[in-house]
């Protein structure tokens, strides 16, 4: 009796095994059908509607190909263009996250744990968060100079600020009970912030973070239009935008649109990777 | 009233650490049945009783719940979770938690805030309406589980360990509550408790469960003269003896049943 | 930043909860008067460090004056009314689109957060479209919709609706599965479990979503301003202050100011808001409710 | 059918005779080659051809097109090199309504600091310049006038600066020499002691076209009555403004940010006073030299006759 | 070790709802000893606890640990929460929530390991190890927090109904190891119970606490011969007796001690 409810059971775990796998394909099915189905909807409307600031896609995609992915193949398909415009983007765009995440972070502790701190740069803090970037430019300017420093520190200031209050509702929200335990068992300031709080601030940190991601996309374009700048796909986007040239333009908005997409597909995967517990205890409802 | 036929359940079905909680495991209650479930910790009883509400689908068996087939939760029902403290809303008041599920019984405001009042005295806590979960004790707190549960007059009600955090004397008044509120509205109640003595007192019947993965290992009729009473009840020959047997049913010296 | 108000002035509400996430750094409770004199002292000090860099001369003076004369700057241009027009322009235009940003993004994170299957539908649709910047935006968007008011509400929609709507659907997340759990026994449906238990839970992260936002739309009416340079708007008195020879960079860092300003003001009154809103989570943390 | 209906020149009334519309909106820049068409509006040169014009503030040319294409705008005020691209690129079937202004010496200048090392225009090669936007009637002219100073032009490396930074940037030698336009001429002069090495607007690109007024061909099918009064109003603007410096440095502070002691003092552009296709088709001609049209562009089918005088 | 002096504290102090918790309390532990405290639910021992770990500061009185005044947590202390479910790490498996605590105490990474195992083992959760929190039983969580209290080997331990969720037979076991490890390691015990019965069994003295605000009503030494046995020590008469007497100073019925 023991043995043929065991068959039973594993037979039921196989069963859900392959509801679950069914289910994953068929929603995988259903975002690429969605995707299709979009496309081909833009695609007959701009076609009908037959406007030069609204080329069809298919045309944008050739664009992109002659403009960016007809190189040799030592270059991996990458025209110089590319190699000019889209490479020096991505550089600056991950080198300006990662400063304005990891600015982000220390100063949502600091705020979130430290009435200290919170108390000496709240007010300072939301005062520069309300301030228009565009707004700026001159005293970036003259700050940096012309260039990657300028960039950088433009798209530092502007991707910091939902990294830093979701990490400091995040620290302020840890669980009382976990920092009581933490105090009873006497743990350093570095062993409650390692191993408890930046845990449970995790879930929210990454909230900002996701938002930082494609933030980080934006001003990346917005860092390439202060003065001087002479490469990357904003500059390529705003000069096709000055010259007119539309399908370029329309490239340029695709190709971030692609990058995003993408960026954020990776996100999640370090996401998973890092909030296992926290989605594997969240699910105690199946 | 309530049928379980053959359940298992697996938790992390597939993976290689694979828990089996539940096996083959069969049960009936009678409506208007007080059934107390015993059971080394960590056998599985939280995970029947979920089961039972239908908040997680076994992997194998069936449940019926008045010949229905549970696969959502069961109308009518009301659980007090063994984690009760979680169960409560923080951002809700005392008073406001346990009106809350009141909005399925077609209540106006008043008297579901009525009926919470009520159910909050009933369990010795009248006065503390207004305050909130976090400003409670933790027996409080679990009274205000017990509470919200019997404010709902559900005809199935599923109790995991509700008495654990409150002291001896409450948690005889606070048995002596559900045997009241039972006989007053005919509920069926299922409830998991680690006290012996407990199970005997307010059971009709007393089932033991097994180590991991659970089954039944022992069923036993309790057959006291009603009502009741916590002294002469406990007194009584019968409830010495039976609390004896379920001991040693616990204990895995009895025979299967 | 929800930040602690004064521990001194509201001891007994948390007297005794006062272990929480500032026990990290906390020496001893403070007064009102110290922790006014902290924010005064961190105020001080930024001003201090802008009059030191113009003073000195490390940074250019004509194009970062001395923050005694900004602020000079800053107060005379309250009684001019053309400024007045310009920032009460502004402040519509931010309003109307924070509003509608938020009542577009909650019950939209409500949906994609609930129901994984749209969530996974309309991710590559939504992913594709975030990381479109405003500048190549605006003009397709002032071709279908026409310039003016609607141009910068529909602009700062877009970008204020990302943090309320993240926020959102991660809230959700962090909710306890056993308050869910626990209504669901009671025979709620989904959608209740959701309204009356997620919704609320979750609703302090929503509102710190919502203060990002906030910014955000702040940013973002400013700066369209700035960059499409017509009408009214404080943008637009930037734009026009830099096209003076030389730049009057003096009127434009009063004008960023009062930006500054307005957000530092909007952010208290938020967070105000919200600690008299969520009281019971304040509390429970060990903060002052 | 062209303006050829409109040549005979009808008497100027105030009642509109014949107008397709009256009211009409243009969107232009917040700089003095816009001038003409507030010193119209400020002579009442459109009242007397039934016109009621209000003027648009926008702060480049790209952006007053989908206005153009949505019908918020009548026409606009831009710079010739940037709507023949934008004709070029089919973003908008171009019509010149009116011309605008012309570089007069001195109007643009390439200047440099006084203590820096440039002094002639063989110095400037291999130097950074600033433009406003690149790949614009800056580029276009100053290469021709390299060529003729014996400059090799693509030595010279181009970036955008936009106006508010031109003189940090400058100051703090970001760039080599300064690309100007006024008031910032006069101003680099007087308040900096900048030098003028080269005049971007001389020989060969002497006069240069830089901006007009242009709507849609659609636009100027549906209204060429409108768009004749419109013309004669702005040739009539400009004959006035020649000798009548007064006329201008009035408007100059309504529409800019150049207060009336600097009007006073600024170089202005030429304000064209008749459409001569053969001056614009050189800008044409140029840009498709330097590849940047895909197509030549025949100026000449764009314009209509001079009605006024 | 631990003097309490005139200890009084107030939730809400100052505003209409104040709630006096605990009020002129006078309590002195020795060194070694292992004291119950008993008393009604929401009467203030949980409160009286998080006093004694610095966790809360006392409107009134003082508290001495080993001479010193709390002011912040003694060193050397270990505290299992009455909420054990929420002190524990979600994040973190168990032998690593149990190793935690284990860097404090100059350990390198294999013995604490170690040590971890052998607190586990001697709860019964030999194997759990690498589970996360969610996936035990409230029990077998309970049991983590029992274990990495133990493990720490604290010279104080403060434990808030540490066995309120396990079943009859793991509780006996249990309080034998509790007795055990005191027995080794000469800690000094403060242990909130609702069991009158388990308060004399494992206590040296039982102390009872009144109705909130709380104060001591009842102080009783428990003279039971050693070592304790589940069996023999619960059928002495004294335990008996002694039991008898906890429960009617619990009921309100002693004078007080
Ligand atoms: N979400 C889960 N994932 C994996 N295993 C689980 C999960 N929940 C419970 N288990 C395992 O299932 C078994 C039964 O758990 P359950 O909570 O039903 O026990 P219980 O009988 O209620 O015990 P207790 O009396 O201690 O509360 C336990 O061994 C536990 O480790
Ligand atoms: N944070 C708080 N704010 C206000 N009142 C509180 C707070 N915490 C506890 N109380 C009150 O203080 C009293 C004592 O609480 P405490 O938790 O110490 O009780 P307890 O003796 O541990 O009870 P139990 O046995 O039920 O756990 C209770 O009446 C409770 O309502
Ligand atoms: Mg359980
Ligand atoms: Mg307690």
């Amino acid at each position: 009796m023991k043995a043929t409810a065991e068959v039973a059971t594993r037979a039921a775990i196989a069963r859900r095994d392959s509801v679950a796998r069914r289910k994953g394909v068929r929603t995988a099915a259903f975002r690429w059908l969605v995707l299709v189905v979009l496309i081909l909807v833009w695609e007959t409307v701009t076609r009908v509607l037959g406007s030069a600031f609204f080329p069809p896609p298919s045309m944008i995609v050739v664009r992109m190909y002659t403009m960016w992915f007809s190189g040799p193949p030592s270059t991996l398909f990458l025209t110089d263009p590319a190699i000019e415009h889209i490479l020096p983007s991505l550089g600056r765009m991950a080198a300006g996250f990662a400063g304005g995440a990891l600015a982000g972070v220390v100063l949502g502790l600091a705020v979130g744990l430290s009435a200290r701190a919170y108390d000496y740069l709240d007010g300072v803090l939301q005062f520069l968060r309300a301030i228009p970037p565009p707004a700026l430019i001159t005293v970036f300017l003259v700050v940096f100079g012309f260039g990657l420093k300028a960039q950088l520190a433009f798209i530092m200031f502007s991707i910091v600020w939902p990294v830093l209050l979701n990490t400091a509702d995040g620290a302020r929200s840890v669980e009382p009970l976990h920092l009581q335990t933490c105090q009873v068992f006497r743990l350093t300031r570095a062993e409650r912030l390692r191993r408890v709080i930046l845990p449970s601030t995790l879930p929210k940190m990454f909230a900002g973070l996701r938002l930082a991601v494609s933030l980080s996309l934006i001003v990346m374009v917005f860092s390439e239009l202060l003065p001087g700048t002479t490469d990357g796909i904003g500059f390529q986007l705003t000069f096709a935008k000055s010259q007119s040239d539309l399908t370029a333009m329309w490239a340029g908005i695709v190709l971030l649109g692609v990058l995003g997409y993408l960026l954020n597909e990776l996100f999640l995967v370090v996401e998973r990777r890092v909030l296992g517990w926290h989605h594997a205890a969240q699910q105690l409802t199946e | 009233m309530l049928e379980i036929t053959n359940l298992s359940h697996v938790y992390g079905g597939g993976s290689p650490n694979a828990h089996h909680a539940i096996e083959g495991l069969n049960l009936s209650v009678a409506a208007g049945e007080l059934l107390c479930i015993v059971g080394p910790s960590g056998c599985g009883k939280s995970t029947l009783l979920r089961s039972i509400a239908g908040l997680i689908t076994p992997t194998g068996g069936q449940i019926k719940v008045e010949g229905d087939l549970v696969r959502q939760t069961p109308d009518n029902l009301a659980v007090v979770f063994q984690d009760y403290s979680r169960s409560l809303f923080p951002w809700m008041s005392v008073a406001d938690n346990v009106a809350l599920p009141l909005r399925r019984k077609n209540m106006d405001k008043k008297a579901r805030r009525e009926a919470a009042h009520e159910a909050l005295e009933s369990v010795g806590l009248a006065g503390a309406e207004r305050k909130y979960p976090f400003q409670l004790s933790g027996g409080m707190q679990q009274r205000v589980a017990i509470a919200r549960a019997l404010a709902y007059r559900p005809s199935l009600m599923l109790m995991d360990e509700p008495f654990g955090s409150v002291d001896a004397q409450t948690r005889e008044d606070l048995e002596d509550l559900v045997l009241k509120v039972r006989g007053h509205h005919r509920m069926t109640i299922v409830l998991i408790t680690h006290d012996i003595d407990e199970s005997v007192y307010v059971g009709d019947r007393v089932v033991v469960l097994s180590k991991a993965p659970a089954h039944v290992v022992g069923d036993l009729k309790v057959d006291l003269p009603g009502p009741r009473d916590q002294i002469t009840t406990r007194e009584h020959p019968d409830f010495v003896h039976l609390r004896a047997e379920v001991g040693r049913l616990v204990r895995g010296h009895a025979a299967a049943a | 930043m929800a930040g602690q108000a004064d521990r001194g002035q509201d001891a007994h509400v948390t007297h005794d909860l006062r272990v929480s996430a500032q026990t990290l750094a906390r020496a001893r409770p403070v007064g009102t008067a110290t922790r006014w004199s902290r924010r005064a002292a961190g105020a001080v000090a930024f001003v201090a460090l802008i009059e030191l860099l113009s003073r000195t001369g490390l940074v250019d003076p004509e194009s970062l004056p001395p923050a005694t004369e900004i602020a000079a700057r800053g107060v005379t241009l309250v009684s001019d009314p053309a400024f007045r027009a310009h920032a009460l322009t502004s402040m519509l235009a931010w309003a109307i689109g924070l509003g509608l940003a938020a009542l577009i993004a909650v019950p939209l994170g409500l949906l994609l957060g609930s129901v994984p299957i749209i969530d996974a539908a309309s991710r590559s649709v939504v992913e594709f479209l975030r990381p479109i910047p405003s500048v190549a935006l605006i003009p397709l968007v002032a071709l279908l919709i026409g310039t003016g008011l609607q141009l910068r509400v529909t602009l700062v929609v877009y970008a204020a609706l990302w943090p309320i709507l993240y926020n959102t659907m991660y809230g959700l997340r962090g909710v306890d599965p056993l308050a869910k759990e626990s209504l669901r026994s009671y025979g709620f449906g989904p959608l209740s479990v959701l309204l009356r238990v997620s919704l609320p839970s979750s609703a302090p992260f929503i509102m710190t979503g919502f203060r990002l936002a906030a910014g955000v739309a702040l940013i973002l009416t400013v700066s369209t301003e700035i960059v499409a340079g017509q009408g009214e708007g404080i943008g637009v008195f930037i734009y026009l202050a830099g096209l003076a020879v030389p730049a009057r960079m003096t009127d434009i860092l009063a004008g960023v100011c009062w930006v500054g300003l307005f957000g530092v003001v909007v952010n208290a009154l938020l967070v105000a808001a919200e600690r008299r809103a969520f009281r019971w989570h304040h509390a429970r943390l060990g903060e002052p409710g | 059918s062209m303006g050829g209906s409109t040549t005979a020149s009808a008497p100027p009334s105030a009642t509109a005779g014949g107008l397709e519309k009256t009211k009409i909106k243009i969107a232009t820049l917040p700089a003095i080659d816009s001038a003409a068409l507030y010193v119209a509006i400020d002579q009442k040169l459109f009242e007397k051809e039934g016109l009621e014009v209000t003027p648009q503030v926008v702060q480049a040319a790209p952006e007053a097109i989908p206005m153009l294409l949505n019908g918020e705008i009548d026409a606009m005020f831009g710079n010739y090199v940037s709507m023949f691209a934008a004709h070029d690129k089919g973003a908008l079937k171009l019509r010149i309504l009116a011309e605008g202004s012309r570089a007069a010496p001195d109007s643009l200048s390439i200047m440099a600091l006084p203590d820096s090392p440039i002094k002639t225009a063989k110095d400037l090669e291999g130097k950074t310049i600033n433009v406003n936007v690149l790949q614009n009637f800056q580029e276009l002219a100053l290469t021709q006038v390299l060529k003729a100073n014996n400059v090799d032009p693509a030595s010279i490396k181009y970036v955008q600066v936009t106006f508010q930074n031109i003189m940090p940037s400058w100051k703090s030698g970001q760039i080599d020499a300064a690309y100007l336009g006024e008031p910032m001429v006069t101003a680099a002069t007087a308040s900096m002691g900048a030098r003028k090495i080269l005049d971007p607007a001389s020989g060969p690109a002497a006069e240069f076209p830089i901006s007009g007024y242009v709507s849609t061909q659609e636009w100027y099918d549906k209204n060429p009555k409108v768009a004749a009064a419109f013309q004669r109003a702005i040739h009539n603007a400009a004959k006035l403004m020649e000798n009548n410096r007064e006329a201008v440095a009035k408007v100059l502070p309504t529409f800019t940010q150049i207060d009336a002691a600097t009007a006073a003092t600024v170089t202005f552009p030429y304000f064209s006073s008749n459409d001569n296709p053969v001056r614009l088709q050189r800008v044409a001609d140029w840009m498709l030299e330097a590849k940047w049209l895909g197509k030549p562009i025949e100026v000449k089918t764009l314009m209509s006759p001079t009605t006024s005088g």
